[in-house]
């Protein structure tokens, strides 16, 4: 069940989605099952966050507004990174920027930490008209491209759910020298307050997370595996192995657990061990060979 | 909010729990008791757990709720008392003995009671009483005693008075229907009750109010204060930055984690806080 | 409680969802407490719709593909528009089209019939490259500016959800000349089948609705009710006057109700109800007011 | 599927109906008894209703159901007999007596019945019986004799047993597990069965394969045959077009709606169905 992202051979399909893991959550599991621990968010500059409330939950999902609090790359790599590299598992960094330039900047700081990076475009453009940079096809062009110069290491971009066309920019990051894309980010929302009209949030919209937004990106990953050769790493509501199959079978090489690892922090462990016992029951070795066979869910 | 000196913690781990008890203690809240052996042997005062609300009847509640270990049990049993807030306590309502739940814990940075000093006073306010229950416990165990502020709406809606009697603490009952619950009331009560022996900490959960009330007091009798705080979270470990705190005076750094670095804080210029 | 779009008074803020009303319904109701009917999308071109199942109810929503059959305007106006007619309500015609210039021979041939005309423009533009026409901009605006030039009745542009930036395409619509816009559509999405991978819908993608969406549209509503100046009618999980009372918070002027017709067929009814005894007791006559009272809802 | 010809049904309403009786009939089947007056009074042979479910502990079912009405009782109530299939049968089966939910109907184009033909046959495989029971009440009381034909699986998975008996139909049940239901040894039976007279209608329900055995039979007696049909619906009124069947002759065309022009059709090529 193993992935390969350019050079990075991954031990499993199975990740966590960036800022829904830390290494106190690794030092609770089987991080050699996983393929890979991946960070929060790292900017150029520091950051606070936003203010309280952060994230609540309602019938919709997880709806989360951290607003990605971040001590920059030196920051992360005296305070943070020490903790991952103690994990038995290649870590990808996350890095978010608010102009494509920020992004080279972010990389070439991390002077080498991390087996790969894995590209957070889904923050406002600064440079332009403050749109999210991954929904520019050409700004998101400019930003892997960018990354892809400082670094032989694998690039993979996150992008948004709300684009235009998700083939559009994942064939912008495949032709900027992307190794992977990953589809997607959370949903962009605004929570209130059940019983009054107060937002829910302290920076009144969010990201929308969680089992009710893994149709809205099953198609999503669906457009983009077809529109791509690189391998597409799925992200959105994945809970068990289920749901990690569901993407698999519409084009998804790899997927990535968030607000699952809240609910029940072994989700990503049940899901690479329910995969693993898929094919084992199915008296096959691969993934691809896996979705070959007459597969029943639960 | 001052983060407490770090300390030495029992290391949290996650599993499921069996459901050995659930009842009704007053309006719209519940004492839970949980098979946790590791929490109820390893928790220290003031710690707390998340508790997963698995899906009752197709109710799919995603975040684990962050409850206070109101009691830890010599048999392997923890308390959790609850107040239906919202959808996830409503779901929690409906799990009955025998069902599972995962535990998440024991988490977060907990009170610290000098050895030495004077008598505990705990000042809570509905469930906020939950909050400081392990270390009434703490301090009975040491011979510390304890007096318990005990406020609530009404008299029903009391909690901790059966803890307080077990455990030989001081209940102190407050209402707001009979008015003893009243800040003026409650200062002159606490200043004639500790005036011949000033308490050696005083701990507070539940109501700004109440916490005010708190400071004042402890700030008479230059005694170190000490709050649980609640914030919205999702993780409980320290990773997803959910339960930051504001930092006032630096507001381009991340404030503290009351998760990690709390939820048990010093409360900023109380006596002894740290600088 | 009325509501007003360029000369057309409505009678109350709310009316039905494209596609989720017809006159079967309206005949059910009072339909003179309803701000309007509005028909299910015209094409230029009689269509067919999509393969069974066009329509399935998952854990997130409602999920449809029912595909827009269409009997062309001559058809609408033959076999449809009079039982429209017969309702004590305006009747607000739905276009579609798949190119700009669709929508503007639509509505030639409409020829007065309706009194306003919702542009559905959550179309694939087989002018350019398949790409939503309200995803954008250019198209979009061609496609207002084609159709306010051949009609003195209100115009309605009903934006898509999966767009980079609802701002841009509302002021596109607002600059074409649209008297009002509506936000929005569905959201599109992948539902398979509980159970199996297989896709539920004949047509494997189609647009989830109902409460769950309700947060995503209440943002793109928000967005929308800064970026222009004409009303913005919120469409997306209404079923009770809560949330209709949510959406005019962020700034809606109006809502329509989409799939809680389904669930309950005198949903808009309780809803305009409903809002008519919120301002009863508040004491007040307008909704404006009403937002400025003190709210709690259930 | 050839649409009946038009003819005059009773306008559908909605109104809330209290639920006064609810019990298992088979594994994951139940039979659910609704005070719905209207619908009881009103309903024609093989219409439908939609059932909208009631939100049960929080889980939100927002597409009422399609069901037939299987019985309609003088006393203003009428019977829906359904299988657990998923979510919102699953929410169903936990609604209890006394509690109400939305019911939308009576819906459809029901069955034909030749007033003056020869016997009814009815056809249906597990909860498909539903589909036509109130057509073998209507035959009942014109005083046209019935043969209904129940299959199931097993046994216990029988369905309308009691309802046949009730209105003196004659009842074959047919299983898999003793090799009745096998299409061949229905043939034969029924063939027997028929030899001296055929019947006057021929109608199905619930399966390809004794759907493709009742055209034989109605093309070797030449008599007429109406099959119930089910589609994915929204609306059941017809204005949605959730429920359009496919139009294989002229796929640019809609073909007919299942809520409004069915969902009892003519079997295409059947005796005397519509050209
Ligand atoms: C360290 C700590 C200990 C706690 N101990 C207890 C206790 O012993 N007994 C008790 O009754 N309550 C306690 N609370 C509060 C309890 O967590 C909330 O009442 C509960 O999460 C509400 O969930 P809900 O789904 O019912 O409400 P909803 O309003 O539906 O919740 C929506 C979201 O907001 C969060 N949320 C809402 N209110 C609070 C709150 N006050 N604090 C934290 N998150 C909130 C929920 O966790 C959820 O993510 C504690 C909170 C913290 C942080
Ligand atoms: C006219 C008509 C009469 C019917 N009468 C009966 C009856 O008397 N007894 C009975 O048990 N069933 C009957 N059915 C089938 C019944 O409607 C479905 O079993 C039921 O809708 C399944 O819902 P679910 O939520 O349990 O399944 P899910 O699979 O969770 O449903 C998901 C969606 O698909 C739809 N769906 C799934 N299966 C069917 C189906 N077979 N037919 C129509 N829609 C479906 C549901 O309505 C829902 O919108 C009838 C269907 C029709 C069209
Ligand atoms: C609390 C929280 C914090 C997140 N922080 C980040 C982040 O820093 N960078 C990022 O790219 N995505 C972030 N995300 C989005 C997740 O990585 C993921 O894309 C999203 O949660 C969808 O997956 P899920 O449905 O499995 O949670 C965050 C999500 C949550 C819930
Ligand atoms: C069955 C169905 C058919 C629809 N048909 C159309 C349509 O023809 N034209 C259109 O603009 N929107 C159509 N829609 C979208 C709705 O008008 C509305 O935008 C969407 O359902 C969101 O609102 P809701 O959550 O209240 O349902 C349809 C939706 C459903 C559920
Ligand atoms: S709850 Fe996750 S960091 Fe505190
Ligand atoms: S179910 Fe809506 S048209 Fe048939």
């Amino acid at each position: 069940m193993s992935v390969r992202i350019r050079g990075l051979a991954l031990a499993s399909p199975v990740m966590p989605a960036s800022g829904c893991f830390g290494p106190e959550l690794g030092r609770l599991l089987p991080m050699r099952e996983l393929a890979a621990a991946v960070t929060k968010t790292v900017f150029l500059q520091a950051r606070a966050g936003n203010p309280a409330h952060r994230l609540t939950e309602i019938p919709a999902g997880v709806v989360n507004s951290v607003g990605i609090p971040s001590r920059g790359p030196r920051g992360f790599l005296t305070h943070q990174y020490p903790d991952y590299q103690a994990l038995p598992a290649p870590t990808i960094v996350s890095i978010g920027g608010h102009a494509p330039a920020e992004y080279e900047q972010v990389a070439e700081q991390l002077g080498g930490a991390g087996a790969g990076y894995e590209l957070n475009v889904s923050c406002p453009n600064l440079d332009t008209d403050g749109r999210d940079i991954g929904s520019d096809p050409a700004a998101l062009f400019e930003t892997v491209a960018r990354v892809r110069a400082v670094t032989d290491k694998p690039v993979i971009a996150k992008l948004p759910v709300m684009v235009a066309s998700i083939a559009e920019c994942a064939r912008a990051a495949q032709e900027a020298g992307a190794d992977a894309v990953c589809v997607a980010n959370s949903v962009p929302s605004l929570p209130l307050e059940p019983g009054s009209l107060r937002p829910a949030l302290g920076n009144r919209v969010g990201g929308l997370t969680g089992p009710h937004i893994r149709p809205i990106v099953l198609r999503l990953v669906w457009l983009a595996a077809k529109a791509v050769d690189v391998p597409v790493i799925a992200c959105g509501g994945i809970a068990t192995a289920d749901h990690a199959l569901e993407y698999l079978s519409v084009g998804a090489s790899a997927v990535q657990v968030g607000t699952a690892n809240f609910s029940r922090p072994t989700a990503m462990v049940d899901v690479v061990r329910g995969l693993r016992s898929r094919c084992h029951a199915a008296g096959v070795t691969t993934l691809s060979a896996l979705l070959r066979t007459d597969l029943t869910l639960a | 909010m001052d983060v407490l000196p770090t300390r030495d913690r029992p290391t949290p781990a996650c599993d499921p729990a069996v459901v050995v008890g659930h009842t009704p203690l007053a309006p719209a809240i519940h004492r839970l008791v949980l098979r946790a052996a590791r929490v109820a042997a390893t928790a220290q005062a003031g710690q707390f757990v998340m508790l997963s609300v698995p899906q009752a009847a197709g109710e799919l509640i995603q975040l684990p709720r962050p409850m206070a270990v109101h009691r830890r049990r010599p048999g392997g049993d923890i308390e959790v008392v609850y107040n239906v807030q919202g959808r996830g306590t409503e779901a929690l309502s409906r799990v009955r003995p025998g069902d599972s739940l995962l535990v998440t814990g024991p988490l977060g940075r907990g009170f610290d009671l000098p050895a030495t000093a004077g008598p505990l006073l705990a000042i809570g306010r509905g469930i906020g009483v939950c909050s400081f229950m392990t270390l009434v416990e703490d301090a009975s165990a040491a011979g510390i005693p304890s007096t318990v502020v005990l406020s609530a709406r009404t008299d029903d809606r009391v909690i901790g008075r059966s803890d307080c009697a077990e455990l030989g603490a001081e209940a102190l009952a407050v209402t707001d229907l009979d008015g003893t619950s009243a800040v003026e009331a409650l200062d002159r009560r606490l200043a004639a009750r500790f005036a011949d022996r000033a308490p050696g900490l005083v701990v507070v959960c539940g109501s700004h109010r109440l916490t005010a009330l708190a400071m004042t007091l402890a700030r008479r009798w230059r005694v170190p204060l000490q709050v649980s705080v609640e914030a919205h979270m999702a993780c409980g470990l320290g990773y997803c930055h959910g339960c930051a705190l504001p930092r006032p005076a630096d507001p381009g750094r991340e404030g503290p984690l009351v998760c990690f670095d709390g939820p048990v804080f010093a409360v900023q210029g109380s006596p002894g806080a740290p600088a």
